[in-house]
């Protein structure tokens, strides 16, 4: 589909441009940018190294303050991404190499992972998914809960495409006979492509922590004690079960306790900053589980609560009339019980004394890390990052949208924690930045 | 448990820019309210023709509650008279059609007063209930 | 395309991945042991799991994701209100 | 009410606590403990003492006597607070406030005090030897300076001043921390608690559980190279080469048969003194944990002077079948005596003064359960 | 009359099915007159369900549709789109609120909900068989952008917008640019500094020639739509004009008799009534402050630029855009709030933070003695709990206060600072400069809501008790040499712009943008834009990202050059109309005019006036007035539909 660009070639030649702006990470804040600058009439490539854009967003449960649905939030602002004229869409595509030219454009190599699915001819009717005889766990419900090796990833998936896993593929053909559009097509390979763009904004994101660093907690020991993240997707409408329910042993719990700056705050992980959002959402999650859950109590181990935001007070103490139990303390061990009850075990700051306590389900409010994989993509120049590996910020407090690289932005979480306004905001200021550096260009 | 009032229909007029993000911001917030109240928004609370409410009335509304602009309004100061003007003209009509005027209420709610509005809905349908 | 199946084509080129083979193998025994269990009427995860001799945590999994693509439903939960039931769903003809 | 004394929280610096302020109150550390209960609650409350200036409660409190310093909490701290070494540093300063002299103070304060301080002890105690053993060369040309009956007499005084202080501190620690506990001590219970107190003392269960938590660092390592047995090693050596030499002592016939009761106590404590300084020794130099990366000038000479004195012991043990009456190993022995009574006496000031208050305080503690 | 409707009734995931029946309702709307289809769907706003809908509307050909899902507010847009791409007008399109009105506000209520479900989607139906195809109306957009506030948001949304080609007006009431951040001394752990800030920003505004920067004036008047708001600003008279050399302006200063406190260091020291804050300040030229000068013209003979008698200058604009950023006040605790205004060595954190600012390094004295003990207290005027004025936390107070903290004990000799906070919300990165100040030694206490802190003074010395949650509730006092209050934001108190610009205020009082996260930046008045923490409390990053996220939602919104405008305006029907001219008078707009033959008089309406308010509609005797969208079938349609059965 794309014209390959001759490496070499020097002069501003406009012809040479395939695209003004090349977007990495098509999560809300690349979405976000890419709409304010195609709306400014610049064309747009956004490459998304997964199967969807929409980022983390698309698949969370609701949002706080305000307990919008959160894919009411993303999906018709990732539709109108898709859907705009002026942006294009690469998923399951990575960025492998940024190199800046003589006339100031960027030559870009792209990998385009191929998902052995023709996407013109899918049209996302699942019915190979109904075929495919292997089930393994699934990493869009966070492993809760099996998918095919063809597979759509969620239902609101954009693009709603099929993709073949090969890893797990055992090449049985059946959803080749099935496929009414015969979109499926196995001698598809990778390919590398070459771009020229005249700027580049970075929206990859953050990473999550992972708490199986944190042994005392005991994540992946006991099976009782999930992320955030999972929880995330049961109280999410395209959830794993039927209800919120113990991955243990299936039971409705009815004692639920979260652990506040797991992996956030912590020198002993490498990551003493604050990840910004963990207080909020684990308030957001108490609240909807006393919705699910009637019957359930809900216990928030926290250090501090940091509600700071708009509307994030008031939230809180919704949340603390709603029943919502806040316990100040940093839970220092778990320990599992016959019966997949966890003990807990944590100085009460009233006493000053050591408590522990029973729970029946433990959710580790997990942190944000840095995604810095993306250094290593620019050569000849340095992307510099901060002590915690996220994009520095050059000019923080004149214009922080601008990296140590010139035409190079930064949006979202990939210069810090942020909640999900900031992480808009601020792809709102990457896409102004960008609009006046394409401006000066011309 | 349930009054008589829970059976009671009443007709909000909202606002589009003010009373009805109030009123959103009161489900957002579960404020729980009756649910015979029903709302219809239109531009300005000073936009609503009397005939509307008559209308509502004798379809078989008990009663019509007007949660007007007040002095937020967009469109300026003269909201605040010409909603007077219109609902003092209406519950004229009515007391010549033999519906209680008190069928008629109007309050000017802003755009975060979901609380009142769930307080003024509470007290509205007390109100008509005694009638 | 049409009539040219290209999985042989890749199948000249590249073999199944053991891993996929024996994993494929293993959900299916796991799958069996459950519609066994479940074929005695409707069961919590626990039941399941004391019948089958698998642990409740795999049983979670499974049965899950066996509810995920429609053969097994929910009923709803149990007399304690602690576990839900679950059943199988007959087969569509 | 309390009064909040900023001033606290620097002096405690200087007994070898950094990071103390660094703590962000999550309690994370008493719950990691595993000595920790409802009987005990310790380091963070101390971190606040120590920030909030609190001084008697913590010259008051048993709690940090029963802390071994395992280091769980300052391996977890998600400050870097290093909340172990703080307990270390409340000991000292504890101790330094028991103690009436003062040097405790100085030698915990100054390091350049504690290495003057033990050099000049092991001077003057080599100058009291010598009166002991009036006939050797060395002797003979000091006495013609000094008195011999001086220094004697001087050395005897010293001796005393230090059983005194010791004793003094120990009535002071047992009047501080009654003050806060408030035990009336009756016969049957204190004889059940000392038997407790010896039983604890030997056995340091509590420090094991330390080792043994599931978490820690050392839970998985042979029993061998954990910090209890070190400990216990170091401790069982001291004590052993102590009865050993006072029976040889009693027995005036000092290191002639190897298999006599005590010789065989003394080999034996030897093996066991000189394996605990070495791997400790090892563990502080390579600073295997948190709790072994903070060492102080006064806990390298301890350790130090607990080796030397075990080798030099050695040493002597294989002159008694070579040429016992050598200058050299004459030398040693001086050198020996020199180190075991500098041990001895430092006990009321040094890091080795824990041998007699943690019982004090485990007296507290165990008491105070007896009670309940 | 529309014959083939679609309706679409979305469970959103629950958010609406787990208390309406979703299928009931589209089991009873189904047979309805007029419908074609009716549909549940798990997410409507989904792409996969709006392509099903495009495709519902060109395969069945229907002519209408009604989605019942949330609120208009969020998703009205959305739809209109879908229908547009399936090529039916979107003003055909009808959306039912059943989430905000309906499933959330009765969810305990489930059979009432989806009765009343029912009867709403029942409603939309009525109400779209009347409904019109119309097209917006399109106007030029003026390529102008006016942006309130040249603190540095605003003066960062001047530079980003005049950085993509639009002309920018930059207004500041004050005589001087800068806003807080030129009052805040030191930033961020001492890197950077407020004023160094200011000029940085301000060094490229004067480079670009777009810029357009109005000091000491304010907008006084506005009227017109996005696109082309005609807007009046007053200039107030500096009363200085031209330059004149820096000893006469000294000498003007120290001759002038009067002397009040100088605001811009909070009252701490004071200055005359011709002024400068600092001097590298813009303009670099003093000011005089007509509130105080009693025009005694001892100055003028002084200065040859001072010109008492300067006049006000009042400019007409026309700009397609209003961006507005024009920020906070601190929070003004009341007398005796925590001993303030009654304890002498009591201040706020503004006022400290000038103290800090003014003095020099070495010794920090205040009233005549030097400062050891700062005891400091947090969370003043904010998280007031649910019966105070102000229930929101501030967010950019604990960083403040404690990398000022920071800044004291590195500047001043034997400081020590103690915290009295309510749990230090340090967040994100922000987390380090916490850390730095618990390293350096600072005391953290922590107390609750219930059992706020005591500042008392007792025979000449200041203490504060309070209860320490961090020390199992015990009682503490500290003695102290000052204490700091530490203010969180409020609003702008003397702030006409609200009422001028109808922005309307969220609960917590400051500007309401329409959704924070679907459109963070925008207000219910099209075109008009806010941006800062005019919109709530933020720090300086913060408000940069979202002053340069305003300037680009204007500059997108003004790229095209053309507006599209509602088309809901108001309709005279002449046959109806007798001219009798009532109307006339309740018009805010003046968008109706008397025209038709002289035998026949009747109105009309000026279509680019009409603002589609409806203010016309009741006031008519023939009732010969209606507004698109909102006609007597509709409207009597809808309350049919609420009624039926």
């Amino acid at each position: 589909m794309k014209k390959i660009v001759e490496q070499n070639q020097a002069g501003m030649d406009e012809s040479l441009i395939d695209y003004d702006v090349l977007v990495i990470g098509g999560g809300i804040a690349g979405d976000e940018a890419a709409l304010k600058l195609a709306d400014v009439g610049y064309k747009i490539l956004i490459v998304e190294k997964d199967l969807s854009i929409g980022g983390r967003m698309i698949l969370l449960s609701k949002v706080f303050p305000t307990l919008d649905c959160s894919a009411c939030i993303t999906t018709p602002k990732v539709s109108e991404t898709a859907r705009h004229r002026n942006i294009s869409i690469f998923t399951k595509t990575e960025v492998k190499s940024i190199t800046r030219r003589q006339d100031n454009f960027f030559d870009i190599t792209i990998l385009k992972r191929t998902r052995y699915v023709l996407e013109t001819l899918c049209t996302g009717c699942k019915e190979c998914e109904d075929v495919c005889p292997i089930l393994i766990p699934d990493e869009y419900q966070y492993n809760q809960v099996a998918r095919k090796a063809v597979f759509i990833p969620f239902s609101i998936a954009q693009p709603r495409i099929a993709n073949i896993d090969i890893d797990n593929c055992i090449l049985c053909g059946l959803c080749e006979k099935k496929c009414p559009s015969d979109a499926i097509d196995f001698t598809l390979v990778d390919t590398y492509e070459h771009l020229v763009v005249k700027s580049v904004v970075l929206a990859t994101g953050f990473r999550l922590f992972n708490p199986t660093v944190l042994s005392r907690y005991g994540y992946g020991r006991y099976k009782n004690v999930m992320t955030a993240m999972e929880m995330e997707r049961q109280l999410a409408p395209t959830r794993p079960y039927n209800s919120v329910l113990r991955p243990k042993d299936g039971k409705m719990p009815d004692n639920i306790a979260y652990l506040l700056c797991v992996g956030s705050r912590d020198q002993t992980v490498g990551n003493p900053i604050c990840s910004q959002i963990c207080c909020m959402y684990s308030t957001k999650q108490a609240q909807l589980l006393l919705g699910a859950l009637p019957m359930a109590d809900v216990t928030v181990y926290y250090l501090h609560v940091r509600a700071f935001g708009k509307g994030f007070c008031e939230f809180y103490n919704q949340a603390l009339s709603m029943g919502v139990n806040y316990i100040k303390a940093k839970v220092a061990s778990v320990r599992e019980k016959e019966n997949g009850n966890l003990i807990l075990r944590y100085e009460d700051f009233s006493t000053g004394q050591v408590e522990e306590q029973e729970h029946d389900l433990v959710v580790l409010a997990t942190g944000i890390l840095a995604n810095a994989e993306i250094e290593s993509v620019f050569k000849g120049e340095k992307l510099e990052l901060d002590p915690y590996e996220f994009v520095r910020q050059k000019d923080m407090l004149t214009n922080p949208a601008i990296t140590s690289i010139s035409g190079v932005f930064a949006a979202g979480t990939v210069t810090g924690p942020m909640d999900i306004p900031d992480t808009i905001l601020s792809a709102g200021a990457a896409a102004a930045e960008a609009t006046a550096y394409l401006k000066k260009l011309s | 448990m349930e009054s008589s009032s829970a059976k009671l229909k009443v007709l909000v007029f909202s606002t589009d820019k003010i009373s009805d993000p109030a009123i959103d911001l009161a489900g957002l917030l579960k404020k729980h309210y009756p649910a015979g109240v029903y709302t219809i928004s239109v531009p300005c609370s000073s936009a609503i023709k009397p005939r509307w409410i008559i209308h509502a009335l004798q379809r078989g509304f008990d009663g019509v509650f007007i949660a007007a602009d007040g002095t937020d309004c967009p469109y300026g100061e003269l909201c605040v008279p010409n909603t007077a003007n219109l609902v003092a003209a209406t519950q004229i009509k009515m007391e010549k059609l033999g519906i209680a005027p008190q069928r008629l209420k109007m309050a000017a709610i802003c755009s975060i007063c979901a609380e009142p509005f769930v307080r003024y809905m509470n007290s509205f349908l007390h109100d008509l209930d005694t009638i | 395309m049409g009539t040219t199946k290209t999985t042989k084509i890749l199948r000249e080129t590249r073999k199944p991945p053991e891993k996929a083979l024996e994993n494929r193998k293993l959900f299916t025994e796991r799958q069996k042991l459950i519609t066994n269990s479940l074929a005695n009427g409707l069961q919590s995860i626990p039941d399941i799991a004391k019948e089958s001799g698998l642990e409740p945590e795999v049983v979670t999994y499974v049965m899950m994701s066996m509810r995920k693509y429609g053969e097994v439903t929910e009923i709803g939960p149990d007399e304690m209100n602690e576990y839900f039931l679950y059943q199988l769903k007959p087969k569509n003809p | 009410m309390n009064s909040i004394n900023p001033k606290l929280a620097c002096d405690l610096k200087k007994f070898g606590t950094f990071d103390f302020s660094s703590c962000y109150n999550c309690g994370q550390c008493t719950a990691v403990c595993s000595i920790t209960g409802p009987d005990a609650s310790f380091p963070r409350m101390f971190i606040r003492y120590g920030m909030l200036g609190l001084t008697e409660e913590i010259i008051s409190s048993k709690d940090i006597w029963l802390c071994y310093a395992c280091g769980d909490c300052s391996e977890t701290c998600p400050r870097q607070a290093s909340p172990g070494d703080l307990m270390a540093a409340l000991r000292r300063f504890s101790m330094a406030k028991y103690e009436p002299t003062g040097l405790s103070a100085m030698i915990y304060k100054s390091n350049w005090f504690s290495l003057v301080f033990t050099l000049a002890l092991a001077v003057f105690l080599g100058f009291f030897l010598l009166t002991i053993k009036p006939d050797i060369p060395v002797s003979r040309w000091l006495f013609n300076f000094v008195p011999f009956q001086i220094i004697h007499d001087l050395g005897m005084i010293a001796f005393i001043f230090m059983g005194i202080t010791a004793f003094t501190g120990l009535i002071n620690m047992y009047r501080k921390i009654n003050r806060k506990e408030k035990i009336k001590l009756r016969l049957k219970n204190t004889l059940l608690t000392v038997k407790q107190v010896i039983a604890e003392v030997f056995s340091m269960k509590r420090y094991r559980s330390c080792d043994d938590d599931k978490f820690s660092y050392w839970q998985s390592k042979n029993l061998l190279v954990k910090p209890w047995f070190l400990h216990f090693s170091i401790m069982l050596g001291f004590l052993g080469l102590l009865t050993a030499t006072v029976l040889d002592f009693i027995l005036k016939d000092p290191a002639l048969k190897t298999w006599w009761p005590s010789r065989i106590l003394g080999t034996v404590s030897g093996l066991f003194l000189i394996y605990g300084t070495i791997i400790t020794l090892i563990y502080r130099i390579g600073k295997v944990t948190p709790a072994y990366s903070q060492t102080r000038m006064a806990d390298w000479l301890f350790l130090i002077f607990l080796l030397l004195a075990g080798i030099t012991g050695f040493w002597l043990e294989l002159a008694v079948f070579t040429d016992a009456a050598s200058t050299l190993n004459n030398l040693v022995l001086l050198v020996h005596t020199v180190l075991s009574m500098e041990l001895v006496v430092l006990f009321a000031f040094s890091k080795f003064g824990h041998a007699f208050y943690r019982p004090l305080a485990l007296f507290f503690h165990f008491y105070k359960n007896l009670e309940k | 009359m529309k014959k083939r409707i679609g309706v679409y009734v979305c469970h959103c995931g629950g958010n609406i099915s787990d208390v309406v029946n979703v299928s009931e309702v589209v089991t009873a709307v189904k047979d309805m007159e007029g419908v074609a289809i009716a549909k549940n769907t798990l997410f409507a706003c989904s792409d996969a369900a709006q392509n099903e809908i495009v495709n519902d509307i060109t395969s069945l050909h229907l002519d209408a549709l009604v989605i019942a899902s949330c609120s208009p507010k969020l998703h009205l847009h959305t739809f209109r789109a879908v229908a547009e791409r399936a090529g039916l007008n979107s003003y055909n399109y009808v959306q039912v609120n059943i989430r905000e009105q309906c499933s959330w506000a009765h969810s305990y209520e489930k059979v009432s909900a989806t009765g009343k479900a029912i009867q709403l989607v029942k409603s939309g139906i009525e109400r779209v068989i009347f409904s019109r195809a119309m097209e917006p109306f399109s106007i030029p957009a003026e390529q102008s952008v006016m942006v309130l506030g040249a603190g540095i948001g605003g003066m960062r949304s001047a530079i980003s917008l005049a950085n993509v080609g639009l002309q920018v007006y930059l207004l500041e009431r004050e005589f001087f640019i800068g806003g807080r951040t030129a009052q805040w001394g030191d930033l961020s752990a001492a890197y950077e500094n407020g004023p160094e800030v200011v000029s940085r920003l301000f060094k490229q505004i004067r480079e670009h020639a777009n810029i357009h920067l109005f000091i000491g004036a304010e907008l006084i008047s506005q009227s017109g739509n996005i696109g082309s708001f005609e807007v009046k600003v007053k200039i107030k008279p500096r009363r200085i004009s031209g330059d004149c050399d820096e000893s006469g302006f000294n000498q003007a200063i120290s001759i002038c008799p009067v002397e009040v406190p100088d605001d811009f260091n909070f009252g701490l020291t004071s200055r005359k009534a011709i002024y400068q804050h600092y001097p590298s300040e813009y303009p670099a030229i003093p000011a005089i402050d007509d509130a105080n000068c009693n025009f005694c013209g001892a100055c003028e003979s002084l200065c040859k630029s001072i010109d008492l008698n300067q006049k006000e200058e009042i400019l007409n604009l026309k700009v397609g855009n209003i961006i507005v950023n024009t920020g906070f006040d601190p929070y003004e605790p009341t007398r005796g709030e925590f001993g303030y205004n009654e304890i002498e060595r009591v201040l706020t954190l503004p006022q400290f933070k000038r103290l800090v600012d003014i003095s020099g390094a070495g010794k920090l004295n205040f009233k005549g003695k030097q400062i050891h003990t700062i005891t400091y207290i947090f969370c003043v005027g904010s998280r007031q709990g649910e019966e105070g004025e102000n229930q929101y936390c501030s967010r950019y107070c604990c960083t403040t206060a404690l990398n000022t903290a920071i800044i004291v004990k590195r500047k001043f000799a034997d400081i020590t600072n103690i915290h009295c906070t309510r749990g230090i919300r340090t967040y994100g990165k922000q987390e380090l400069i916490y850390e730095e100040s618990s390293r350096q030694g600072d005391i953290f206490l922590e107390f609750s809501f219930e059992n706020m802190p005591v500042v008392e003074e007792r025979n000449g010395k200041v203490f504060v008790r309070i209860k320490d949650i961090l020390t199992a509730n015990r009682e503490m006092e500290a003695e102290t040499d000052l204490v700091v209050l530490i203010t969180g934001m409020v609003p702008r108190r003397n702030n006409n712009i609200a009422q001028m610009l109808k922005i309307p205020t969220g609960r917590d009082h400051f500007f309401n943008e329409i959704h924070a996260k679907l459109r963070p930046v925008e207000t219910v008045i099209d075109g008009v834009l806010i941006a800062g923490t005019c919109q709530g409390p933020k720090n300086i990053m913060e408000t940069l990202n979202s002053s340069m996220a305003a300037a680009a939602k204007s500059a997108a919104s003004l790229s095209s050059g053309t507006i599209h405008l509602e088309p809901i305006v108001a309709d005279v029907n002449t046959d109806q109309c007798t001219g009798c001219g009532i109307c006339l008078t309740v018009c805010p707009f003046d968008a109706i005019v008397t025209a038709g033959p002289e035998d026949k008089p009747a109105v009309s309406i000026v279509i680019s006036r009409c603002k589609g308010c409806g203010m016309c509609l009741p006031v008519c005797p023939e009732d010969a007035i209606e507004l698109y969208g909102f006609t007597n079938e509709e409207m009597e349609g809808m309350i049919d539909g609420l009624t039926s059965y």
